[in-house]
C-alpha cells in the first residue's frame, strides 16, 4: 500500500463517526477561530468569542447555512504569534476548517495571513487594526470587515477639523500600530493647517506613566492623542486622573472601550475618541441586536462583541451570495458583499477587501444611575470620507 | 636550582598580615612538612603556592618558571597537584572515573571535544596505576561519595598521583579521620613516600604525623618561618619548642 | 545504537501515517526538542543554568530569517549557517557570563538575553521592530532542489537537524571534553585545581550549546515563514529550561521528549478548556513530587519494574 | 516648568515607583536568604494581592482594610504553600523549585482569572489620597508622596523588625548558617515558613498600593516577577539593604532615562544589571557570585 492511499484511508475512517452523526444532512461548516483567551489581551479575544458565539446560536437557529450547521472550533493562542501560526494551522489541518475568525493582534495576523494561500483558506478579521493588512501586507484571502487603525485615527482627524484645539502631542504604544496610527495622525493634523508639537512611545508593558505624563504636560498641547491598549491604556489613563492631565489637556484616544471604562471608572470621564463600535448606535438592526445581546447577558455589547458580530454577518452575506465555502468561489462572492447590519450599509471593497464604513465620535460622560461612565456619540462621519484609498494608509484631501 | 622556591612571600588581608616575609625552597625528592600553631598561616601559605590567592610580595617560582602571578590550573600543567583540607572529589563519578579524570588532566588532548579513545585509554592506565599503588583498586567501581572517610582521603591522592606530579601538595591529609583511619591512612602513605620519587609538600598539625612522614619541615608562627631543617634538628630547636611543640618532645 | 535507528526509522516514517496537521505539531516538536536539547549540554552536563537561552534560539531565526529574505543562499545552508553565527556570538556572550557562577551567571544570561529583547524591538531594518519578519521564503536549492521546501521535505530536513545535533551532543558529552565537563558538574573548584581551565570549557560548551539552539532557532524562522521577539522574550527561556527538567537534566533525550510532552499537552489541553495553565502547573508540580527525574527517569523507573 | 521643579518631582515620582519595587525586592531577597531558592512565583503574590485588595475594598468599602487585610491573606497563603509544598523539597537541588514555583505562577494565574475574569479591575483611591499637591508649581499627585513615605515606613519597619526582634535575629542567623540555628534548638522549618510568608505578604502589600495605579489586571505577574528579579540581583541576592538600594537605582534609572532618552527605557534596566554583574558578581552588596 502506498503512503497515499494509507492517509487517504486513515483520513476517511477518522472521518466516519462525523458522517454518522450527521447522516441526515451534510457535515457542519466549521469555523476556525484562534483567539487569545488568555493572556494579557483575553478580555478582547473573550468579547471576540462572545461575539461569535452569538450570531453562531442566531444562524444554526434560523435553520443554519447552506443547510448546514455552523460550528466554531476556538482555540486560544495567548497573543503570541507563534502559537496563533500553530493553532491557525491546527484548524485548518486537523479540523478541515476552511474559514478562519479570530487572531487578536495584528501581529498574529501578520503571521498568519502568508499561509492562508496554502491553506486555501478565508480569514475574515473583525479586529485586527494594521493598516499594512489591507496595504503592503495584503493577500487575496484575507478581507477586514472591521474599521482599521488608519481609519480611526482618520475619523478623529475629521473631527478635529471642525474643532477648536490648535496644537497636538500624541503617546503610543511602541510598536506598528502605535507607529502607524501617529504617523496617519501627524500627517491628518499638519494636513488641516494643525500643529504637531511631537509624539513619545512607551515599551509594551509600562506600568509608571509619569513621565509620559510631563511630557505631554510641558509641550503645551490642546489635545494629547493616544494609541494605547489594554493594560497599559487602563494603567495611563488611571495616573493621567492622578495627575488631574485632563484638565490641562483634552485627551483623544484611538479607540474607546466599555472594558477600559470599567477598569479605570471615573478616571475616563472626559475622555473623546473614535469607537469601532458603541452600543447606541441608532439603525434597528442595532437596536434589535443590543435588545437580544441584553437578554441573553444583562449587559450591552462592547467594542469588539459588536465588530465581531458584523465580521460574521459580512462573511455569512458572502456565504450566502456564494453558495459555497471553497475559497475560489467565495472570495469574489465576498468582494461584493454588502450587508445592512447593526452600523448601518457596509460594503466590502474589491481592490483591498476593506469594509468600507463609517465611523463614530464618542465622548465619555457622567450618567445618573449607571455605575459607570458611559460613552456618547457626539459625531459620526460617512464610509466615504473614513476609508483610505485603496492599498494605502494615507487619505486623499 | 630548587624545585620550589618561595622569596620574601607575603600576603595581607586588609592590615592583618596572614604570610610573612617567607623565604624557603623544596628541593626535589624532599617530603616537606609545613607545621606551625593554628592561625600560623600554614593554610595562606598552601593557597599562595597553590595559586588560590595571589601574593601582595614576593616570588614564588617552580620547576624554573616565575609562577607568581600564574593561575591555579597553570600550576597544576607545571606539574603541581593537591589535595585538599576538606575531602574534594567527584561524589557521583566511580573511584576509577576520578582518578581517570585527574590522570587526563596532563595529556595534552585533553580537551578533545569529539573521539578521544585513546586519551581515555592512556588516562585509565595511569589512573589505575596510582589506584593500585594507594590499594584502593577493589573499591575502583564504586561511586567515589560512597567510600569511607579514609579511602575517600587516599583516593584523592591517588587522584594527584595519577597525574605524575612533580611536587605534590597535600593539605592537612589526616583532618577528619578517626585515630584508626588515621593510622591507616599514615601507613599507605608512609610506604609510598619510602617507595621514592615523589616531592612532597604537606601542611598537618598532627605531630605524630608529621614525624612519620616529612624528611624536612618549616615551622612557621604568626606568619613567619621560625624553624627550617631535618626533624631532629627542629624538635630541638628552642625556638620552636617554645612558640609550638609545647611540651610534646 | 540500535535503539537510535529505531528511532530514526519510525521518524522517518511517520510522514506517511500521519495527518497533515500532525507533521506540522511534530515538526515544531522536533524543533523544540533541538532547543531543549541544546541547553541540556549547559544545564545538565556543566551545571550552567541559563536563564537566557530564548537568546541563542532568537539569535538563530533572525538570522535565518534575514539570510532567506536577503540572499538566495538555499534553506539548508541558510539554518546551519545561522546556527554557526548563533555559536560565534555566543563566545563573547559566555565569556562575560562566566565571570560569574551559580545563581549571578544565571540572571547575567537573563541579562544578556532580554537586552537583546530590547534591541530587537528597536532595529526595525533587520528585526522588523515588533512585527517581526514575516513572509519567509524556504528557499530552493542546493542544485535547484525544491524539495526541503515542502511540508515532508522540510520535516525531513528538521529530522536530520535534530538526529545530527544528537550525535554531536552525544559524541560531546562522550568526549574527553564532555568528561571534563562533568568534572565541572560535579566540583568545578576541584576540577579547576587539577589543572583544567575551566572557564574555558565552559566557554566552549556555552558555544556549542547555542548553535544547536541557534539552530533550532534556524529552523523555526522557515517553518512558521517569520520570527518576532518573542522568539528572545525570557517566557520562552523559562518554557524551554522547564522541558529540560521535566524531560530529565543531562540526558540529552529527556529534554527532547520534555519539549514533545510539553508541547503536545499543551495543544491538547488547551483544546479541551481555557484553564490549561492550570492543569499545566498541576503536572509540573506533580513532576517535582512524584517524577524527581523526569520523563526519562519515569521510562526507565517503569521499563525496571516490569 | 524650571528644572529644579522637574527634578524635584520626578525624584519623588521615582522614589514612590521604587517603594512599589522595594516591596516586591526585599520580600524576595528575603526568602532567598533563607532558602536559596528562586521564587519565581513572587509576581503572582503580587497580583493576587492587588486582586484580593479590589475584593477587599468592594466588601468593607475601604481601601484601608485592604492594605490591611489582603497582604494577612496572600501572606498567608504563601505561607501554607511553603507548609504544604516546599518544605517536602528541602535538599533537592534548585531545578525542584524552579518548576513547583512556575507551576505555582501558572496556577495562580489562571485561578484569579477564573475568579476575577480577564478584565482589568479599578481599584479607587482613598478620597484622603486621591488629590494633588503643588510642588514649586508642579502638580503633584498625593497619592505618589504616600506611597514613598509608606515605603520608608515599611523599610524602617523591617529593618527594625531584622535588629530588635527575636525572630528577625533568628532570620538573619538562618540566613548566616541555617544548620547553626537548628543545632541550638530551633525549629528551622518554622522560620522559613515565617519568612516565606512575611515575603509573600510584602508583595502582598506592593500589588494592593500598585492597584490604584495600574489597576488589577492578569498582566501584572509577568511583568513585575523579571522587575523584582532585577532589583534583587542589582543588590545582591538575600541583602535587605541592597534590595532597597537596587530598587531605588532602578527607579530613578527607569524614570529619568524614559523622559532623556525613551527609545531605550526598556535596555537601560538589563544594561545595569549586567554591567554591575561584571564587575560585581554577587551584585552591589552580594557576598559571594
Amino acid at each position: 500500500m502506498t503512503g497515499l492511499n494509507r492517509r487517504t484511508l486513515l483520513s476517511a475512517a477518522a472521518a466516519a463517526p462525523v458522517v454518522l452523526r450527521h447522516a441526515r444532512g451534510e457535515t457542519p461548516i466549521k469555523i476556525g477561530m484562534p483567539l487569545a483567551l488568555t493572556g494579557p489581551s483575553g478580555e478582547i479575544g473573550q468579547q471576540m468569542r462572545h461575539g461569535a458565539e452569538f450570531w453562531l446560536k442566531e444562524v444554526n437557529a434560523a435553520g443554519g447555512l447552506l443547510g448546514r450547521q455552523v460550528a466554531l472550533q476556538i482555540e486560544d493562542t495567548t497573543g503570541d504569534p507563534a502559537t496563533c501560526v500553530r493553532k491557525a494551522q491546527e484548524v485548518v489541518e486537523r479540523d478541515g476548517c476552511k474559514l478562519l475568525f479570530g487572531m487578536v493582534l495584528s501581529s498574529e495576523a501578520l503571521a498568519v495571513v502568508p499561509k492562508l494561500a496554502e491553506w486555501n483558506a478565508i480569514f475574515m478579521s473583525s479586529d485586527n487594526g494594521d493598516g499594512r493588512l489591507t496595504g503592503s501586507s495584503f493577500v487575496p484571502n484575507f478581507f477586514r470587515a472591521n474599521i482599521s487603525g488608519p481609519m480611526e485615527t482618520r475619523v478623529i482627524s475629521l473631527w478635529l477639523r471642525e474643532g477648536q484645539m490648535k496644537k497636538f502631542f500624541a503617546l503610543g504604544m511602541d510598536y506598528a500600530w502605535g507607529h502607524n496610527s501617529i504617523g496617519v495622525f501627524k500627517d491628518e493634523v499638519t494636513k488641516a493647517g494643525k500643529t504637531f508639537l511631537g509624539d513619545v512611545y512607551s515599551p509594551i508593558g509600562t506600568k509608571d506613566f509619569s513621565t509620559y505624563i510631563t511630557k505631554i504636560r510641558q509641550s503645551g498641547a490642546d489635545g494629547c492623542f493616544l494609541v494605547l491598549q489594554g493594560d497599559d491604556n487602563a494603567a495611563f489613563l488611571s495616573q493621567a486622573h492622578e495627575y488631574r492631565l485632563s484638565d490641562r489637556v483634552q485627551l483623544i484616544t484611538s479607540i474607546v472601550d466599555l472594558n477600559s471604562i470599567h477598569a479605570v471608572g471615573d478616571a475616563a470621564i472626559g475622555l473623546a475618541g473614535s469607537t469601532r463600535y458603541v452600543a447606541t448606535i441608532d439603525n434597528p438592526a442595532n437596536k434589535a441586536f443590543v435588545a437580544d445581546w441584553q437578554k441573553q447577558f444583562n449587559a450591552l455589547p462592547d467594542v469588539f462583541e459588536g465588530e465581531q458580530y458584523q465580521a460574521c454577518k459580512m462573511l455569512q452575506a458572502g456565504i450566502e451570495a456564494a453558495k459555497s465555502i471553497d475559497a475560489e468561489k467565495l472570495r469574489p462572492a465576498l468582494e461584493v458583499a454588502t450587508i445592512d447590519s447593526i452600523k448601518g450599509k457596509i460594503a466590502m471593497r474589491a481592490c483591498d477587501h476593506q469594509a468600507v464604513q463609517g465611523g463614530y465620535i464618542v465622548k465619555v460622560k457622567k450618567q445618573d444611575g449607571a455605575k459607570y461612565p458611559v460613552p456618547e456619540i457626539i459625531a459620526t462621519f460617512p464610509g466615504d470620507k473614513v476609508t483610505p484609498a485603496c492599498r494605502q494608509m494615507t487619505f486623499e484631501s | 636550582m630548587s624545585l620550589l622556591e618561595l622569596q620574601g612571600l607575603t600576603k595581607r588581608y586588609g592590615g592583618i598580615v596572614a604570610v610573612n616575609d617567607v623565604t624557603m625552597a623544596v628541593e626535589e625528592g624532599e617530603v616537606r612538612a609545613v607545621i606551625g600553631p593554628n592561625g600560623a598561616g600554614k593554610t595562606s601559605l598552601f593557597h599562595l603556592i597553590t595559586g588560590v590567592v595571589k601574593p601582595t610580595v614576593g616570588e614564588i617560582h617552580f620547576g624554573g618558571h616565575r609562577v607568581s602571578a600564574m593561575p591555579a590550573f597553570g600550576r597544576c600543567q607545571l606539574g603541581m597537584s593537591r589535595t585538599f583540607q576538606i575531602t574534594a572529589l567527584f561524589p557521583e563519578m566511580s573511584a576509577r572515573e576520578n582518578t581517570r579524570l585527574a590522570a587526563q588532566a596532563r595529556d595534552p588532548k585533553r580537551w578533545l571535544p569529539l573521539g578521544g579513545g585513546g586519551v581515555f585509554a592512556e588516562a585509565a592506565r595511569r589512573g589505575d596505576a596510582a589506584l593500585e599503588r594507594l590499594g584502593l583498586t577493589h573499591v575502583a567501581e564504586r561511586p567515589a561519595g560512597l567510600l569511607s572517610h579514609g579511602d575517600q582521603r587516599l583516593l584523592e591522592v591517588a587522584m594527584a598521583l595519577a597525574q605524575q606530579p612533580r611536587l605534590l601538595l597535600m593539605d592537612e591529609p589526616t583532618q577528619g579521620l578517626s585515630v584508626e583511619e588515621t593510622a591507616q591512612a599514615v601507613d599507605v602513605l608512609a610506604g609510598l613516600f619510602a617507595g621514592g620519587g615523589l616531592t612532597v609538600l604537606l601542611v598537618e598539625h598532627d605531630m605524630e604525623v608529621v614525624f612519620r612522614l616529612a624528611t624536612k619541615m618549616t615551622v612557621l608562627h604568626r606568619g613567619t618561618v621560625i624553624a627550617d631543617g631535618d626533624p631532629d634538628s627542629v624538635k630541638a630547636d628552642p625556638v620552636v619548642q617554645d612558640a609550638y611543640l609545647g611540651g610534646y618532645a | 545504537m540500535r535503539m537510535l535507528l529505531a528511532v530514526a526509522l519510525l521518524l522517518a516514517l511517520l510522514p506517511f501515517g500521519l495527518p497533515p496537521y500532525a507533521m506540522t505539531l511534530l515538526t515544531e516538536a522536533l524543533i523544540m526538542g533541538l532547543f531543549a536539547m541544546s541547553l541540556d549540554l549547559m544545564v545538565g552536563y556543566a551545571r550552567l543554568i541559563s536563564f537566557g537561552h530564548a537568546a541563542a534560539y532568537g539569535l538563530g531565526a533572525y538570522t535565518c530569517g534575514n539570510i532567506l529574505l536577503h540572499t538566495d543562499i538555499p534553506l539548508p545552508f541558510a539554518v546551519l549557517l545561522a546556527g554557526l553565527f548563533s555559536g560565534i556570538v555566543a563566545i563573547g556572550v559566555a565569556w562575560v557570563c562566566t565571570q560569574a557562577t551559580g545563581v549571578s551567571f544565571s540572571m547575567l544570561t537573563l541579562a544578556f538575553a532580554q537586552l537583546l529583547y530590547a534591541v530587537a524591538f528597536k532595529w526595525t531594518p533587520v528585526t522588523g521592530a515588533s512585527d517581526g519578519l514575516a513572509g519567509i521564503p524556504r528557499s530552493p536549492g542546493p542544485f535547484g532542489v525544491t524539495w526541503f521546501a515542502t511540508k515532508s521535505g522540510f520535516y525531513y530536513l528538521t529530522m536530520a537537524c535534530l538526529i545530527g545535533g544528537f550525535l554531536f551532543a552525544r559524541a560531546l558529552v562522550r568526549s574527553p571534553f564532555g568528561a571534563v565537563l562533568r568534572g565541572i558538574r560535579e566540583n568545578e573548584a576541584k576540577t579547576l585545581s587539577l589543572g583544567y581551565n575551566t572557564r574555558l570549557y565552559k566557554i566552549a560548551v556555552v558555544a556549542a550549546s547555542y548553535m544547536l539552539g541557534g539552530l533550532a532557532g534556524a529552523l523555526y524562522a522557515p517553518f512558521a515563514g517569520f520570527a518576532n521577539t518573542e522568539l528572545l522574550f525570557w517566557l520562552l527561556s523559562g518554557q524551554v529550561l522547564i522541558m529540560v527538567i521535566v524531560g530529565g537534566t543531562g540526558t540529552l533525550v529527556g529534554p527532547i521528549l520534555g519539549a514533545v510532552f510539553f508541547l503536545f499537552v499543551q495543544q491538547q489541553l488547551s483544546t479541551y478548556t481555557d484553564s490549561w495553565a492550570l492543569f499545566f502547573g498541576v503536572i509540573f508540580i506533580g513532576f517535582v513530587l512524584f517524577a524527581p527525574e523526569g520523563i526519562l527517569g519515569l521510562a526507565r523507573r517503569w521499563t525496571r519494574a516490569h | 516648568m524650571d528644572v529644579s521643579a522637574f527634578l524635584v518631582t520626578q525624584s519623588l515620582n521615582a522614589l514612590s515607583q521604587a517603594a512599589l519595587l522595594f516591596f516586591l525586592g526585599c520580600g524576595l531577597t528575603l526568602i532567598f536568604g533563607i532558602m536559596r531558592i528562586v521564587n519565581f512565583a513572587h509576581g503572582a503574590f503580587f497580583m493576587l494581592g492587588a486582586y484580593v485588595g479590589w475584593s477587599a475594598v468592594g466588601l468593607t468599602g475601604s481601601f484601608w482594610a485592604a492594605l490591611l487585610f489582603a497582604p494577612i491573606l496572600v501572606g498567608g497563603f504563601g505561607a501554607a504553600f511553603e507548609m504544604g509544598l516546599l518544605r517536602r523539597l528541602y535538599g533537592r537541588d534548585g531545578h525542584a523549585f524552579l518548576m513547583v514555583t512556575f507551576g505555582l505562577t501558572l496556577i495562580m494565574g489562571e485561578a484569579i482569572r477564573l475568579i476575577w475574569g480577564v478584565n482589568a479591575l479599578q481599584v479607587e483611591i482613598p478620597k484622603l489620597l486621591s488629590g494633588i499637591v503643588f510642588i514649586l508649581d508642579e502638580p503633584f499627585p498625593i497619592y505618589r508622596l504616600f506611597l514613598a513615605g509608606a515605603g520608608i515606613v515599611v523599610a524602617i519597619g523591617i529593618w527594625q523588625f531584622l535588629e530588635r526582634t527575636r525572630l528577625g535575629l533568628l532570620i538573619r542567623a538562618t540566613s548566616q548558617n541555617a544548620e547553626m540555628v537548628h543545632a541550638l534548638g530551633t525549629d528551622v522549618r518554622l522560620v522559613r515558613s515565617a519568612v516565606f510568608g512575611i515575603g509573600c505578604g510584602l508583595a502582598g502589600i506592593g500589588g494592593v498600593l500598585a492597584a490604584p495605579m495600574v489597576t488589577a489586571s492578569l498582566g501584572m505577574a509577568p511583568n513585575a516577577v523579571i522587575d523584582t528579579f532585577v532589583i534583587v540581583i542589582i543588590g545582591g541576592m538575600g541583602s535587605f539593604l541592597g534590595s532597597m538600594i537596587g530598587a531605588v537605582l532602578v527607579a530613578f534609572v527607569q524614570v529619568f532615562g524614559s523622559y532623556f532618552f525613551p527609545d531605550f527605557a526598556m535596555s537601560f534596566m538589563y544594561l545595569i544589571m549586567a554591567t554591575i554583574l561584571v564587575f560585581r558578581p554577587g551584585g552591589l552588596l552580594g557576598k559571594e557570585a
